[in-house]
């Protein structure tokens, strides 16, 4: 079965290239199918598999497919590499993609660009396949654009705006700079070990030496950053939300934003070896958490407030990696699949039924109309705020000690973020589904609970947040923590520190109590008195303002990023090259013109004057050559 | 006949015949006057080549002189009727007039 | 008288009048005049042809520049009545430069015409190159052919000096636009 | 030899043509005469019995032949070129005269002798004097005739001046006798012969109009009628090269050090004037005639790179050949194209590529073998100019003609853009007649076929 | 003599194309480019059967005295660029079809000509011979430049022709420069590359440093290099569309191609020496040139700047001389010209179907016509070297090479992968996305020709970029065989 891997990313690549030839001409129905089927049939393969990796003693196999691009001791097959960490990344791609399929096929049963939308989702489960499962960098390299493309795509799914437009634009460009890191990266790697296979070199990478390592750490980490919205690239993601909802829920939710975490799980080496790298990405991932987390406090589009949670999740993931906590942070990526997807898909559901509101000031008191979709948000947020036994709370916690074990203070900052989380996710469940609705009379006659297509996933995905913490659970409860034992042959270098079990409790207890707490003040704001988000943006003041403008980063972006590469643009072209260097060139020109003008006059016509010319020339002539 | 004189003296004797038609030709703005300048800066060459074929006791450099005579004569009878031609036309042989062509 | 020979005396005054009256060529204003002064200085030089015992070329040399070339100059000036307030003159400063470049030209030819210091004229009657029937012989040997090919030259001028003289008898006016 | 009398009784028969009444067959006559003097010339290949002759005067070794043969070519599409030139009174003085200018040409490639050098160099001048005065109602010809005529003979006193001096150090006339006294003497020459190789030089750089003594050409090359200055830009232009590589490849190459940085610093100043100038030309006519200053230049670097052996000499019979052949083609679309509003401004040009584009064509080939742009003759030439040049020491001589022939480009292709970017002034086509036609297609395939297998002229002395 | 026939052919094509009229031209050129096509064809699997192939091979003297051949081979570099050449004439042709030309048979014969001078370029294994080829390619399309081009264009082919040509002369000295250092063992110069190799490797460092600068002119002109460029944007936008494509498509390799055969080997020692200035020079301009781009409103002029970006990294990395930087390039030149060569397509379609290029005035163009959008974005992705494009495998061996010769070369090298994307997603978006704009509502669906060129394009894009194992087999042997002469 194995040897059969290709299969996993064939069919969703000949469900895109069904739809996108004939998309047009098959009936809406038909094309949802095929794309959710193709989706289904890796599942169903990746699953297989799975369990045959499971039972196999051997646990890393290489599939090669065709050798790809050579050159002298470069040497780049064209391999897939199944092993327990791809091997659970194709299932959590398949499976919520597939169930994100389904949602998909009600969410945008009315939209002209049905065919187009299954095309591009497709086209992205297959680069996200390929991503996972290849077996050297330049592989991973290739399923990384080819999701930045289809991100690219999706989120100016609805082309006619501009202003999804420029979102795209800038999703793509964002990771442009990212890639670049990842491409210099893979390079060093190269030039370093003379291969980018994952086997060589990681066998090799402990005789490259600390700067080395370090250097292609962190160049491989602005890969990460690019691609898993992390400071200072974080910004596009939350622009990103301009495409559909499902979109947001499999792309910048469930999948493609962890494959940062992905690629450093995969290189974990190069981590391990370098102090500093770790060091950076933990610092990083908690700012992110933090900084992210905060904004989510204040905003008011139900997307964006997830949004900016995902970014919050991201960073407590990296900071796992950069404590080493390789498996829980896939523990994390994996839980946070279900329970982010399952809010995303639910606010889709609202959006849905309010049709096409995503403003909570607009919402409230939705619970009644939709009943399904509220309480599989529920779970969600519960799920996400940490309490326990939901599936949040484990892999977070385990995070959360790991840090404790490295440094009690990025602990605490991660602590805070996710109180803060608690916080707004609570915010958000008050202000959509609690007190009375507030929009407008025609949008209250239509709500309405979503068809099952869609209601069917959210209840999947309830379930997998409630049951995913089975995955991890501690190791000081005595029960085996599954996760860590199957990640166990891919992390070449173990992290030795264990903490003492009465502190774990302890810091279990802290994060519990802290959680409970900020979601009791949630409840003392939004329900007990009844504050509401200022209507008009205009009055905010201070703090709050600087925080709902997201500390207008963008604009700070904007001011020294965007204006003073457009200033050099134009000062090289309207300058640079059509005064200077063209100027030269005319310049030259129009010399010589004039200096022939000047010359021609010396031709006066007079007799005189050239028997003088002629004299005086013989005259020099004699005069060199004889009067020395 | 008597003792000699040094060629040398020959050498300048033309040299600066020779000079003075350049001169000439370089100071006048009558053509005909320039004409007889470069005559005369042909003798000046007459001149030297007699001098050398008695130095080397040669007569070719006498012949030679011959052939420049004729040379001249044609020169001149041929530039005297281009003059006449010019005179016809511009009814003068000022050379600072013919400065139709130019630049 | 000191100790200067005949030759020597003869050769300085004819050298000195040939400049003298080679000069008056150039600075003389009326053309007639300078034509007269130019077969003046034709006579000196014939001179120096007899010091150089050239004798048959001095008599050429007479024949054929003032009995033939220089009559021809007269006889143009007559026909286009030049006269000394009809004479075109340069500029002053031109003239002036002109003589200065002379000047300049005459240093630096001294300094070329070097070389010729130890060289002294053969002297004697015994040379008699310059005699016509030696000149004869040489022209009619070594230089037969150059003496026929003055031929076409002479006929090439003839041919020439008629084109240009003869009046055209039909003038096609295309041909007067300058192509 | 024989060419030479042949063309000679030419142009003795063509005086007689005008009493001896047979006027009418002159022109084919002449043609044939030409032939067969090219006949005679392929003859006497190779056979080297006839030199030296009248002790040493002349002598046609193959060189001398070669060099004939070019002329006699050009002369022969030359007169094809100039049929209708002819066509109107006293002709036969016309063709007199050329035949006899033909004659000094002829010698010029063959002189072995101070005095057939002079000769020949008069013989060419004094009828070229005449011709170029031809036009006798017209100012400008008359103006060009003039000057050249002044200017000409001044150069004939220097020519002259120099001649003497290197009688006096060497005591003779004969080119073989001064070559070998010059490498007997070996370096204790008197100062004075130097000043006279200087004087010739200076006198032979003026005949092919080189700077600071080209100021006549320009001039000349326009007031005179165009078949005429063809004749001068072609034939005049050959035989003064052949003169001048004689004299200072064959007989002054050992005395080299005393002229070649002279020649040099000529050469740089006629690249740079002769390019620079011609830029802002609005006249062809004139723009060719500074363009045969710069070609003369390129010619001069052959002399200059001094090659013992055949090389110089192979390099400048290729190019006088490539660039008679071009300029010959150049000058007879100017001439047809100049006939139909009668100016030789590049403005005629315009629209020429719809107006006749056989024209057209044709002058976009010669303008090419000009630039010396590959596959045509032109470019061939400049290149055995390089090859041999980059061995010396003149080498920045090779960049500067790189540059300044960029520059040339320029005023080429102006013509170039006119006839196919420049709207005309007046639509109509014209006709061409045929003898032209034929010439010119003749003369482009020459080009081409010169520029594709070179090897028969330059191999040409094994 | 199969490569003599390569040559042959199409000089012939073009002389029958002059002699017809009308629409036959087109079609019988059409035709025979793509018989060569074909040829081509075979020539390459004669080369795959047996590269020793002596039908490869074709030498015969020329001017024996002076030691010039007509010398001309095929090997894997040279039939690469052969083999893009005949692949890309065809649809150059084909592209032409919904434009009207006056004169047509002299525009397509040109074309024709101008193949065969190419392709002897490509071969040339003579220094003189390529030398002539490097001319003979010049002076067809400065004509149709000339005759068909834009307004002022005059001027325009004019600089265009200067520049070309004073660089090709400073490498004509070059040339001759190494060739008079030819033969000093054998006593008879030569212009065979074997003995041009030979001699640029005996001079000492400042001779090679003249040959180096000589001959660096001419192809940094051609390619061109950061200063050198200025002819081409007004070129560029000035010409035909059939003639940017041929500027672009082709001509532009003859520059790079020159650097890897008849520069690399040449100079070794001039190359470490001033090598860092020339890879200096190619990596500022892909900045500058990107930069550039990225405020162009007129689509073509910004295609032009983009493509001397491309070529400023194709010199970078062969410049660097090593294995991946020289092959890297090779890809990238197949790559850039089939891309380059669709991009010109499509602004020639939005000028036709919209009358204008100015990228702010159209826009929405999607709406009107999504296939197109799809051709559109996949010739772009190819342009900004997305994986399993064509550009890619190209772009990541030039930039991997560029880090061997230095990391913050490539470093600034590699910001052409962030602002192409700038500058290319950009134009995208103004001319397809968004609201349509007046420009937009007449845009129909496209001309059959046009649909086939691009599909055609596309196809090579995708399919090289997934499986380039042919291209990159022989691009791999032919730097193998270079990287040995330069040791």
């Amino acid at each position: 079965m194995i040897k059969l891997v290709a299969l996993i990313p064939l069919f969703p690549l000949l469900g895109f290239l069904i739809n996108g030839f004939f998309g047009k001409k098959i009936s809406k129905g038909l094309s949802g199918a095929i794309a959710s089927i193709a989706v289904l049939a890796s599942f169903v393969v990746a699953l297989l598999i799975f369990f045959e990796l499971e039972h196999s003693e051997l646990k890393s196999h290489t599939v090669n497919l065709f050798s790809w691009i050579n050159s002298d001791t470069l040497k780049i097959p064209f391999e897939f590499l199944v092993d327990p960490l791809s091997s659970w990344f194709l299932l959590i791609i398949t499976g919520i993609g597939f169930l994100i399929h389904i949602y998909s096929i009600g969410y945008m049963h009315n939209d002209e660009g049905f065919a187009r939308f299954f095309t591009y989702l497709n086209l992205f489960v297959f680069f996200m396949l390929l991503l996972v499962l290849g077996n050297n960098y330049l592989i991973m390299f290739v399923g990384w654009e080819g999701v930045g493309l289809c991100s690219y795509l999706l989120i100016g799914f609805w082309f006619k705006n501009t202003a999804y437009n420029n979102a795209a634009k800038k999703a793509f460009i964002m990771n442009r700079i990212g890639d670049l890191g990842f491409l210099l990266g893979i390079i060093l790697i190269f030039v370093t070990f003379g291969s980018i296979s994952y086997g060589e070199v990681f066998s090799m990478a402990s005789n490259g030496n600390e700067g080395t390592v370090t250097a292609i750490a962190l160049l491989l980490f602005i890969g990460a950053m690019g691609k898993s919205a992390q400071l200072p690239l974080y910004t596009w993601l939350p622009d990103a939300m301009a495409g559909p909802t499902p979109v947001s829920a499999l792309i910048h939710a469930a999948t493609m934003v962890t494959a940062g975490i992905y690629m450093i799980v995969r290189s974990n080496v190069f981590y391990s070896m370098s102090e500093e790298a770790s060091q950076v990405v933990a610092v990083i991932g908690v700012a992110t958490a933090l900084f992210a987390a905060t904004i989510g406090l204040f905003q008011n589009d139900i997307k964006k407030v997830l949004a900016y949670s995902t970014v919050s999740q991201l960073g407590l993931m990296f900071l796992g990696l950069g404590v080493h906590a390789y498996s829980s942070s896939v523990f994390h990526v994996t839980t946070h699949a279900f329970f982010k997807a399952l809010l995303f898909l639910g606010a889709g559901s609202v959006i849905h039924a309010m049709g096409g509101e995503q403003d909570m000031r607009k919402m409230g008191g939705l619970r009644k109309a939709l009943p399904v979709t509220f309480a599989t948000m529920a779970i969600g947020t519960i799920a996400i705020s940490g309490i326990p036994p939901f599936s949040g709370f484990f892999s977070k916690d385990e995070i959360l000690a790991h840090t404790y074990e490295h440094s009690p203070t990025l602990w605490f900052f991660g602590q805070v973020a996710s109180m803060l989380t608690a916080f707004y996710m609570f915010r958000l469940l008050y202000l959509t589904f609690y007190r009375k609705f507030r929009g407008t009379h025609e949008q209250e006659h239509h709500l309405h609970e979503s068809p099952k297509t869609m209601t069917i996933p959210l209840i999947v995905l309830a379930i997998l947040s409630i049951a995913g913490g089975l995955l991890g659970l501690p190791e000081f409860w005595g029960a085996p923590n599954w996760m860590h034992h199957h990640l166990d042959s891919i992390i070449k270098i173990k992290d030795p520190s264990v903490l003492n079990h009465t502190k774990e409790w302890t810091l279990m207890a802290i994060a519990v109590l802290a959680a409970v707490a900020t979601i009791i003040f949630a409840y003392m704001v939004y329900i007990k008195n009844q504050i509401l988000p200022e209507a008009n943006d205009e009055k905010l003041k201070g703090i709050r303002k600087l925080v709902y403008n997201k500390y207008y980063v963008d604009e700070i972006y904007d001011a020294i990023i965007r204006k003073p590469l457009d200033v050099l643009s134009t000062f090289f072209y309207k300058f640079m090259d059509l005064e200077v260097v063209d100027g030269i060139v005319k310049g030259v020109g129009s010399g010589v013109t004039g200096l022939s003008s000047i010359i021609r006059k010396a031709q006066t016509g007079h007799i005189g004057l050239y028997i003088f010319s002629m004299v005086v020339g013989i005259i020099l002539i004699l005069f060199y050559s004889f009067i020395k | 006949m008597l003792n000699g004189i040094p060629i040398n003296y020959y050498i300048m004797l033309s040299a600066v015949l020779f000079i003075i038609g350049v001169v000439g030709v370089m100071a006048r703005r009558n053509a005909i006057i320039i004409f007889m300048c470069i005559e005369l800066m042909l003798n000046a060459v007459n001149l030297l080549l007699v001098a050398f074929s008695t130095l080397h006791n040669d007569p070719s450099g006498q012949v030679f002189v011959f052939f420049i005579m004729a040379v001249a004569a044609a020169e001149v009878a041929v530039g005297l009727a281009i003059l006449a031609m010019v005179y016809r036309n511009f009814k003068s042989i000022d050379i600072d007039l013919l400065s139709r062509l130019k630049n | 008288m000191l100790g200067l020979t005949t030759t020597q005396w003869l050769f300085g005054i004819l050298s000195f009048l040939a400049i003298m009256f080679a000069l008056m060529v150039v600075f003389t204003r009326n053309p007639v005049n300078s034509v007269l002064y130019l077969v003046l200085t034709f006579f000196c030089i014939a001179g120096h042809y007899i010091l150089l015992n050239a004798q048959f070329l001095a008599v050429v040399h007479i024949v054929v520049y003032a009995g033939a070339i220089m009559v021809l100059f007269l006889f143009i000036i007559m026909l286009m009545n030049l006269n000394a307030d009809s004479e075109p003159r340069k500029h002053i400063v031109t003239r002036i430069i002109a003589g200065v470049i002379g000047g300049v030209l005459l240093f630096v030819m001294v300094g070329a015409l070097k070389g010729a210091e130890q060289l002294q004229l053969v002297q004697g009657g015994a040379s008699q190159i310059g005699l016509v029937k030696n000149l004869g012989n040489v022209l009619f040997h070594e230089f037969l052919f150059p003496f026929e090919v003055a031929s076409v030259l002479l006929l090439a001028a003839l041919v020439g000096a008629i084109m240009i003289g003869k009046r055209d008898t039909n003038i096609n006016e295309k041909e007067t636009i300058n192509n | 030899m024989k060419g030479l009398f042949i063309i000679s009784g030419l142009g003795i028969l063509a005086m007689l043509a005008e009493i001896f009444k047979f006027k009418k067959i002159l022109y084919p006559l002449v043609l044939v005469g030409i032939l067969a003097a090219y006949a005679c010339n392929f003859m006497e290949w190779n056979n080297n019995l006839n030199i030296p002759m009248f002790n040493n005067m002349i002598r046609f070794d193959n060189v001398a032949l070669a060099f004939s043969g070019v002329i006699l070519a050009v002369a022969f599409f030359w007169f094809i070129l100039a049929n209708d030139y002819f066509e109107h009174d006293h002709i036969t003085d016309h063709f007199a005269l050329v035949l006899f200018a033909l004659v000094g040409a002829l010698m010029l490639t063959s002189f072995s002798n101070m005095t057939t050098l002079f000769l020949g160099i008069e013989i060419l001048s004094i009828p070229m004097y005449v011709l170029a005065a031809s036009r006798k109602r017209d100012l400008a010809s008359n103006e060009a005739g003039f000057k050249y005529l002044i200017m000409g003979s001044f150069a004939s006193g220097f020519l002259l001046f120099g001649i003497a001096l290197i009688y006096g150090a060497t005591g003779s006339f004969d080119l073989m006798e001064i070559r070998s006294y010059i490498s007997q003497a070996n370096g204790s020459l008197p100062t004075f012969f130097y000043a006279g190789v200087l004087m010739l030089l200076v006198a032979m750089c003026f005949k092919v109009s080189a700077a600071p003594f080209h100021f006549w050409a320009p001039d000349v090359y326009e007031g005179s009628p165009t078949v005429i200055t063809a004749l001068m830009s072609t034939i005049v232009k050959t035989a003064a090269f052949a003169a001048f590589m004689h004299l200072f490849l064959v007989v002054f190459g050992k005395v080299s050090e005393s002229w070649s940085m002279v020649l040099a610093i000529i050469i740089a100043l006629s690249l740079v004037v002769s390019n620079i100038t011609a830029a802002s030309q609005q006249s062809v006519k004139r723009m060719l005639a500074y363009s045969s200053i710069s070609h003369a230049a390129f010619m001069l670097m052959a002399i200059l790179a001094n090659n013992r052996g055949f090389a110089s000499i192979n390099a400048i019979l290729y190019y006088s050949l490539a660039y008679s052949i071009g300029s010959i083609t150049s000058f007879t679309v100017l001439y047809n194209v100049s006939k139909q509003d009668g100016n030789t401004s590049i403005e005629a040009f315009n629209g020429l590529g719809k107006r006749n584009p056989f024209l057209a064509g044709c002058m976009v080939v010669s303008m090419l073998s000009l630039a010396g742009i590959p596959v045509t003759a032109g470019f061939f030439a400049k290149y055995f100019v390089f090859t041999l040049l980059i061995g010396t020491s003149f080498k920045w001589l090779i960049v500067l003609a790189i540059l300044t022939s960029a520059v040339g480009v320029y005023y080429y292709f102006k013509v170039i853009i006119a006839m196919y970017f420049k709207p005309a002034k007046e639509e109509q086509k014209f006709v061409v007649e045929t003898s032209h036609i034929l010439l010119l297609a003749l003369t482009t395939v020459f080009t081409i076929a010169l520029g594709i297998v070179p090897k028969y002229i330059i191999e040409i002395f094994g | 003599m199969l490569v003599g026939l390569l040559i042959i052919v199409p000089l012939i094509a073009s002389l029958l194309v002059f002699f017809t009229k009308g629409k036959a031209s087109r079609n019988l050129a059409l035709g025979l480019s793509v018989v060569e096509f074909i040829l081509s064809l075979v020539v390459l699997l004669q080369y795959k059967h047996n590269p020793g192939n002596s039908n490869l091979m074709l030498n015969c003297t020329w001017v024996e005295s002076l030691g010039i051949h007509f010398a001309v081979g095929i090997d894997a570099l040279s039939l690469l660029l052969v083999l893009l050449t005949t692949f890309l004439i065809p649809l150059i042709i084909l592209s032409s079809f919904n434009t009207t030309y006056d004169k047509p048979n002299s525009f397509y014969g040109l074309i024709l000509f101008m193949q065969m001078a190419l392709i002897g370029v490509f071969t040339a294994n003579d220094g003189f011979l390529f030398y002539i080829f490097w001319e003979l390619a010049l002076i067809p399309i400065y004509f149709i430049c000339l005759v068909w081009g834009g307004e002022d264009r005059g001027r325009i082919t004019f600089k265009f022709f200067v520049y070309t040509l004073l660089g090709s002369l400073f490498m004509l000295v070059g040339l001759i420069y190494l060739y008079n250092h030819t033969g000093f063992d054998t006593g008879m110069k030569s212009w065979a590359i074997a003995d041009l190799y030979q001699a640029g490797k005996a001079l000492n460092l400042s001779q090679q440093s003249f040959v180096f600068w000589c001959i660096f002119l001419a192809f940094g002109i051609k390619m061109p290099i950061f200063p050198l460029h200025t002819w081409q944007p007004d070129t560029y936008v000035n010409a035909p569309t059939q003639g940017t494509m041929l500027l672009s498509g082709i001509m532009l390799k003859m520059g790079t191609f020159g650097l890897i055969k008849w520069l690399l080997p040449i100079a070794p020692l001039a190359l470490e020496k001033w090598g860092g200035v020339a890879i200096g020079l190619s990596v500022f301009g892909i900045v500058y040139a990107s930069c550039i781009a990225i405020v162009q409103k007129d689509y073509k002029r910004l295609i032009a700047y983009s493509s001397i970006a491309h070529v400023g990294l194709i010199a970078a990395g062969i410049l660097s001389a090593n294995q991946q930087g020289i092959q890297g390039g090779v890809m990238q030149m197949l790559a850039h010209g089939v891309n380059v060569v669709g991009l010109f397509l499509i602004a020639d379609i939005l000028m036709r179907h919209t009358g204008t290029r100015n990228i702010d005035k159209l826009g929405g163009i999607r709406s009107m016509n999504g296939n197109f959008a799809v051709l559109f974005l996949i010739v772009l992705l190819g342009s900004v070297a997305l994986p399993l494009t064509n550009g890619f495998v190209g772009e990541f061996l030039l930039i991997n090479g560029v880090y061997q010769y230095g990391a913050w070369v490539a470093a600034f090298a590699g910001l052409t992968v962030i602002l192409g994307a700038v500058y290319m997603l950009r134009s995208y978006q103004s001319i397809m996305l968004g609201e349509r704009r007046d420009s937009a509502i007449a845009f129909g669906s496209l001309v059959s020709t046009d649909k086939l060129v691009l599909y055609i394009i596309c196809i090579a894009i995708v399919a090289f970029g997934v499986y380039p194992k042919p291209l990159n087999d022989l691009a791999e042997e032919g730097t193998k065989l270079i990287m040995m002469n330069l040791k």
